[in-house]
């Protein structure tokens, strides 16, 4: 198994999940978070004292998903996340040992 | 940046001229001073210019009992001076917090600043413009389509050693009444804002409530309150003229239009109808339709402009209204969503208020509670369904609610009113007056805003850029962030 | 889904019934208009009934003096008709903001919106259902026990030609009165609401606070205010009555008790005890209760009916009782546990409030100082400790702050109060009659809101099933977020 | 630990000594009562002592007379006291919810309880502070330098049998005059919480406040407003005294004086200048602005002690400089810095009523629209260029907008206020009462508060350990948090 | 070591923690986070406008144990996170490389 | 490729982003976590409830990099967040698969 971790703007969210979910993809968790990267920030301003904020609110999506189904995933994410201006994101794969649903205590790819 | 530089330049160019010229209003006034002073004999401080006038030829004993006489009349106006100034207030507190927070939390969270600040701003800029020129073209002389330059800068309403003309009312000041109006004259433009809510410019925005202010509002009022073409039971008046206690008509048709222009000519905020854009703190949402429900009072009981039986009568019904709309609004909802909503709830009670505010010190309580359950029913088929057939991104609803609220409200008190209250009854040649004056106020107030928004648009452009309108209006107008958590 | 079908079907009946017979209110009332048109002889439309009755056969002068009399009668009243206005906004604005806040608060963040909505909604239901017939059951005629069908859509209460009676106070309109006791008919359920927090069903509370408020707070009230069983000072009062100057028996025991009884039939929140139930948001409880604070003025110093020197004594004793309400709990709460919260304080606040209500108008500043002392130091044990040990789940305090705090009130008015603010000194016999009314109105309300409360839950149900009382009142009853953060 | 037991002491101490004189009080008020009601005569009530005096050898007509004239004084005070009493109310809701708001929403969140309890607690403590010897401290007597010990426990204020004094206004009584000046009270030293705010110990700003309320704002009170050295148009005052209207010195140059002194002394917070401390909730901070806009109407034209054309006045000033005060501050900002932003606007807002403050009785509209204006662009520059230039860390701009804001706008009173207004022109001998005014409260104030200061730091200690400080005073001082969002 | 990422109901959070301290864990780290799976969202309704929230809110759990606790932290989880009904969330355990501890510089399992 | 989730002071972020930047990494993307270890956290106190509440405030950062860079990561960011009091938190250092970025579709390295 594999674990997707996608790094998109927020409000291409909804768009993602529904091309994961029409790729087939039936889980995923999403967090909230402020990434740091080419795209820059912006500055606010408090009676005259000037604050830079480096990071940009983002969304970060992680979805495990069996080996073979990794490629679709990708390119679901690809397709739906991608304006073509900086900031768009960065997608991430790493390897999952093992995955258990609680409710039933499955193991493996029958818990996604 | 130019239509930035465009509306310092404005501003800049008013203060330019009021400055110099407020030094030169009060030298106007002070000659008034002296005259009304040699004209007032008696040693009492407070004797009104009117008495003044006629007790040239008195009798010692007559002087007495006039000055008696004058003493029960400064008696009733501590009465009332004291309370319109609290009704001043309390409009003023509608405007912020109360339209602030309520429009604020009906906003996505990016763009919560900028609808408070624009309240906030609202509150400055026009308190100024009107103290400048705004109640002299809404209330100076007798025309029956403007008013006049003979109170620019206040003239005429400053104090003239220590005393305040009584000529609009004879139970508070004229200054009591030019405040009262004014707090009107922010929060109307602050009505529209509802309907461009996230994606104005702020520039434009000040600029257009600006000359909206003057060359829609002050008209319409002046139409409706000053002996103009639509002043009620004046022979001059079109149809007999409107009963608007409050303004229905003045304030609620002519802003909720205006909106409906406003947000056609601007178009629909970017995803609108794709992306769910839900109110981003409804607690904001319902604490100030709260807070609107108790500025209210100032606005419609406040509106007769004396502490008396029809001031109670306008507060009683006022608050029925309200709380009638509460329940049209939610029960309706309750049986047609499954689900009786909070903001629900608090759109009734807007709508409540928004109906009676003509009808506020004509008509009797039981009818109250009918029209504020009427404005709930339609005012919510208004917001769901007919803004989804027509299609139109009234952001906040400021059409739907004020818009249409308004009209039901001033067609309503064509019927309802009572002459036990006011010595009008409901018939069909005072609804055909109260028909008249819509019309004539939604034709007025849309053709105008229209032509203005068009100009505006072409020179300092309405809209921000794509860019700014998803980053939000907090960070890209205004640089600032509503709430910081970390 | 049944018992939101029986909900709306009531809400519809009490409409149903209330709108053609509105109609016929206002025809009744005109009779009575015209008849005081006829005995009215000046030309003065100000002139009030009472005085039309007596100037029948008067002389000219002696006619002149009247009017003249009248006049400063008129000024007066506008005194005191704008300031009970005044108050009749603050005591709404308790309810909301004030108390929505409070109270919105105090729960978890997924119940917030409901806390609001049974605020606002008892605004809109709880005034239509007052006008309706509450008003009549409370303070119609001279019954023991209850009220009369006089003021049935609030006959009587309506404008005849221009003017309210004065007949319940000579220096405001009945009118008036009516309106500022409606705002008492609002806050009182709205306060019980505290106590079923966080699972109560949205209909049952709604049908719960209209039947709890006609029978439960209507007679108590008639009792106490309106010359029924425990008003002060008649013949026919047990124990020669209660001195409940601004509803410390009416509005406080009554709800407080009620509360505890709701909140033992109801049982705990799911995870009471163990899941952590903090307030979720802090700032609104401490918002809230200053909103309170201020707000209270109107609820005490209106109460007097009259702008004069008892409103203001009772004004600052309220103030003071706050404060040293605030300083009790505290400077307790430091030395007991080591830190003062800002909790506390809010909470010492509205116990030093709430225990002045009863003493507002009888009591010196320095007694109120002490009461507010002990009210704060008392509740502090009550909520902390008492609540602890017996173990019950009054999920905002209702009971804690309002039940022990309005009878701490009541019977220390029989001690403090003072023949030189209102001719009552505190006595053996003055605690004896504020004894009886506390457990006269604990057994009254607590009796018949178990009785109400236990067929309520057989035919409706009380409470949420356990998926929507964890998802939250906000999303399984009204399908709405507080606050949607992103 | 010491130090808290410290500020219990204190507190215990206050009460352990005011409760059974508050007994004694009311003794010594009893005698009074009886002379009273020897004197007064007739069968009214209402009739006040002062008369009371005059009328003991009357013939029975001049008697009638009197009791009439009587009766439209009373009808006159109906006016004025509903009015003072309603400014008293917007008074407390200055400090909170406004200044609670607005301060509150500038600091960051783990420090929003901190100022929230700042302001309540000094409602509660400062409250009772003024009712036990504040009040006389400060009011009491005719020296020169202090007051006297003639109300101790509000003795004089009290009621006996049904009337309160009217001896320092003939138009409210001296218990309203009381309470309205005690809510000064309570604002005055929650301003100074804006310069030591995020890290200043809980106890030390408790005693701090009550000592410096004693040592350092009676007196300067009594200076000013009750015939000291500072007292306009007394012989005896210094260059002739200050005009200072609703409080620009006593309560703005006072509190922002001693805020500069006490952000100085506690020294900066830690990571100032490396962190950003943005303001965590502005939304609070705008909607604080709107309400203190609101309740600055009590505390100006309340100042005027009576509801008549010169509150009325001062209502249209103080709205006025406000307006224009947003409009400068904005406009400077938006030239200067590309974007107007909130925060700016609510700063502006806040200026322009300081400013206006101790001018509010006597200039007339367009001057205060300068004042306002010019206070704007005068305190952005104060607060933006000024203090980084300097490098203390206020951390909310108590001084900046308070202590600047006060000082130009009691110099701007010697040159604007019109004799048409209030008897009083501006010219150069008054703008040397007004400098020589600023000049001794400043020095005064700052003097006090920083030996005042000292002597704490020495033994309580002023300022939270680093842990404490880091962590955030809410939960290190209070153990609450003010969101919980979970 | 092993990572050990629990998505679970946020009002079972102290349950599970304190089931994990007793099986001997000593550290761990909590997200906020947003889940989408089997577990049906609600809808929303404002002024007639009705918003279907798909994403529910859950509580993820991050926890690095050495290789032999793993079982143990597993079996707590599953234990104190169940209550039988859709929703429950999942166990995903993967591969850590190595972890230090930034006070003292320890690294490995020490660091723990 | 390294993933090095660093687990930190809140207000230390600035500085650890400060020394990475200088250390050359060029993205980064920050959560807001609750944690869990020896650092105790506090009590609150609501009407005389207590409420123990064990998790601390701390911010997370997730850096991936090349695996040549992985040291000068670990290595700013120690320096950086050390503070030398319990609670200073975890670098937890553990492999990546595959990256992407989700503008241009890069793979890889170039994709960081
Ligand atoms: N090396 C990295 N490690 C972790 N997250 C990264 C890294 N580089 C970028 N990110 C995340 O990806 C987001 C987008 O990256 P950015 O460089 O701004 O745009 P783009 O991906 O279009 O080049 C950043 O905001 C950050 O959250
Ligand atoms: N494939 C997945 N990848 C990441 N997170 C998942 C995945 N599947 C489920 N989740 C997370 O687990 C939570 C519970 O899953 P769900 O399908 O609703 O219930 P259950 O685990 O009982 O079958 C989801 O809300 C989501 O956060
Ligand atoms: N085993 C672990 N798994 C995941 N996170 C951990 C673990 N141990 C500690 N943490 C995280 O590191 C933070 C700091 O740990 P702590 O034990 O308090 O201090 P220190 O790292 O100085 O020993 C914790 O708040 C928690 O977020």
């Amino acid at each position: 198994m594999k674990k997707v971790e996608a790094i998109i703007r927020t409000h291409k969210l909804d768009d993602v999940k529904s091309a994961l979910v029409e790729a087939g993809i039936e889980g995923m968790t999403v967090l909230e978070v402020r990434g740091f990267g080419r795209q820059k920030g912006h500055t606010e301003m408090y009676r005259g004292t000037e604050y830079a904020v480096d990071f940009v609110p983002k969304a970060k999506l992680e979805v495990i998903v069996a080996n073979e189904k990794l490629q679709d995933a990708i390119n679901a994410i690809l397709k739906a996340a991608q304006t073509g201006n900086v900031g768009d994101g960065k997608i991430f794969v790493s390897d999952i040992a093992d995955s258990i649903r609680i409710r039933t205590g499955e193991m493996g790819e029958e818990a996604l | 940046m130019s239509y930035l530089r465009n509306g310092c330049a404005l501003l800049c160019v008013i203060f330019l001229i009021g400055v110099p010229l407020s030094a030169l209003a009060q030298d106007v006034a002070a000659p008034n001073a002296e005259e009304q002073v040699e004209l007032a004999p008696g040693e009492s401080e407070d004797i009104s210019t009117e008495d003044g006038y006629a007790s040239e030829s008195l009798s010692p004993e007559e002087e007495n009992q006039e000055l008696a006489d004058q003493e029960v009349v400064n008696a009733a106006r501590a009465g009332h001076t004291g309370w319109m100034l609290v009704c001043c207030a309390l409009v003023l507190f509608m405007t912020a917090p109360g339209l602030a927070m309520f429009y604020g939390g009906l906003v996505r969270k990016k763009n919560i600043v900028s609808v408070l600040m624009q309240c906030l701003f609202l509150m400055g800029l026009m308190s100024v413009v009107w103290a400048i020129c705004g109640f002299s073209f809404a209330f100076g002389g007798e025309g029956l389509y403007f008013g006049n330059t003979d109170h620019l800068f206040m003239k005429g309403l400053t104090m003239a050693d220590g005393s305040l003309n009584y000529e609009i009312s004879s139970d508070v000041s004229d200054l009591t009444f030019a405040i009262f109006q004014g707090m009107f004259f922010i929060i109307t433009p602050a009505l529209i804002c509802g309907a461009f809510a996230e994606r104005m410019k702020f520039s434009t925005m000040a600029l257009f409530s600006v000359l909206w202010g003057l060359i829609v509002y002050c008209p319409i009022c002046h139409w409706v309150w000053d002996g103009g073409i639509l002043a009620h039971g004046e022979e001059t008046s079109w149809a007999g003229g409107a009963l608007d206690f409050a303004g229905g008509t003045v304030v609620h048709i002519s802003s909720g239009v205006s909106a409906l222009v406003a947000c056609i000519l601007i178009g629909k905020r970017m995803g609108f109808g794709s992306e769910p854009m839900p109110p981003h703190n409804l607690t904001y949402t319902v604490l100030g339709a709260a807070m609107l429900w108790v500025g209210w009072f100032g606005f419609n009981a406040g509106s007769e402009l004396a502490s008396n039986d029809a001031a109670t009568m306008a507060f009683a019904v006022t608050h029925l209204s309200a709380a009638a709309g509460v329940v049209g609004w939610t029960v309706l909802e309750w049986a047609v969503h499954k689900k009786p909503t909070a903001l629900g709830a608090a759109s009734g009670a807007i709508a409540g208020l928004v109906c009676i505010t003509p009808a506020a010190g004509f008509v009797q309580p039981m009818p109250a509670i009918l029209m504020g359950f009427i404005a709930g029913i339609l005012c919510f088929f208004a917001v769901t369904t007919m803004k989804n057939k027509l299609g139109y991104d009234d952001s906040l609803d400021a059409f739907g609610v004020h818009g249409i609220g308004g009209t039901i409200g001033a067609l309503l008190t064509g019927i309802f009113a009572s002459s036990q209250v006011n010595g009008v009854d409901g018939s069909v040649e005072q609804f055909t007056g109260q028909l008249v004056s819509v019309i004539v106020t939604v034709v007025y107030a849309g053709g105008v805003s229209w032509i203005l928004l068009k100009i505006l648009d072409k020179t300092m452009g309405l809209r921000v850029d794509e860019e700014s309108e998803t980053r939000g209006l907090d960070l890209s107008e205004h640089g600032e962030e509503g709430y910081i958590w970390l």
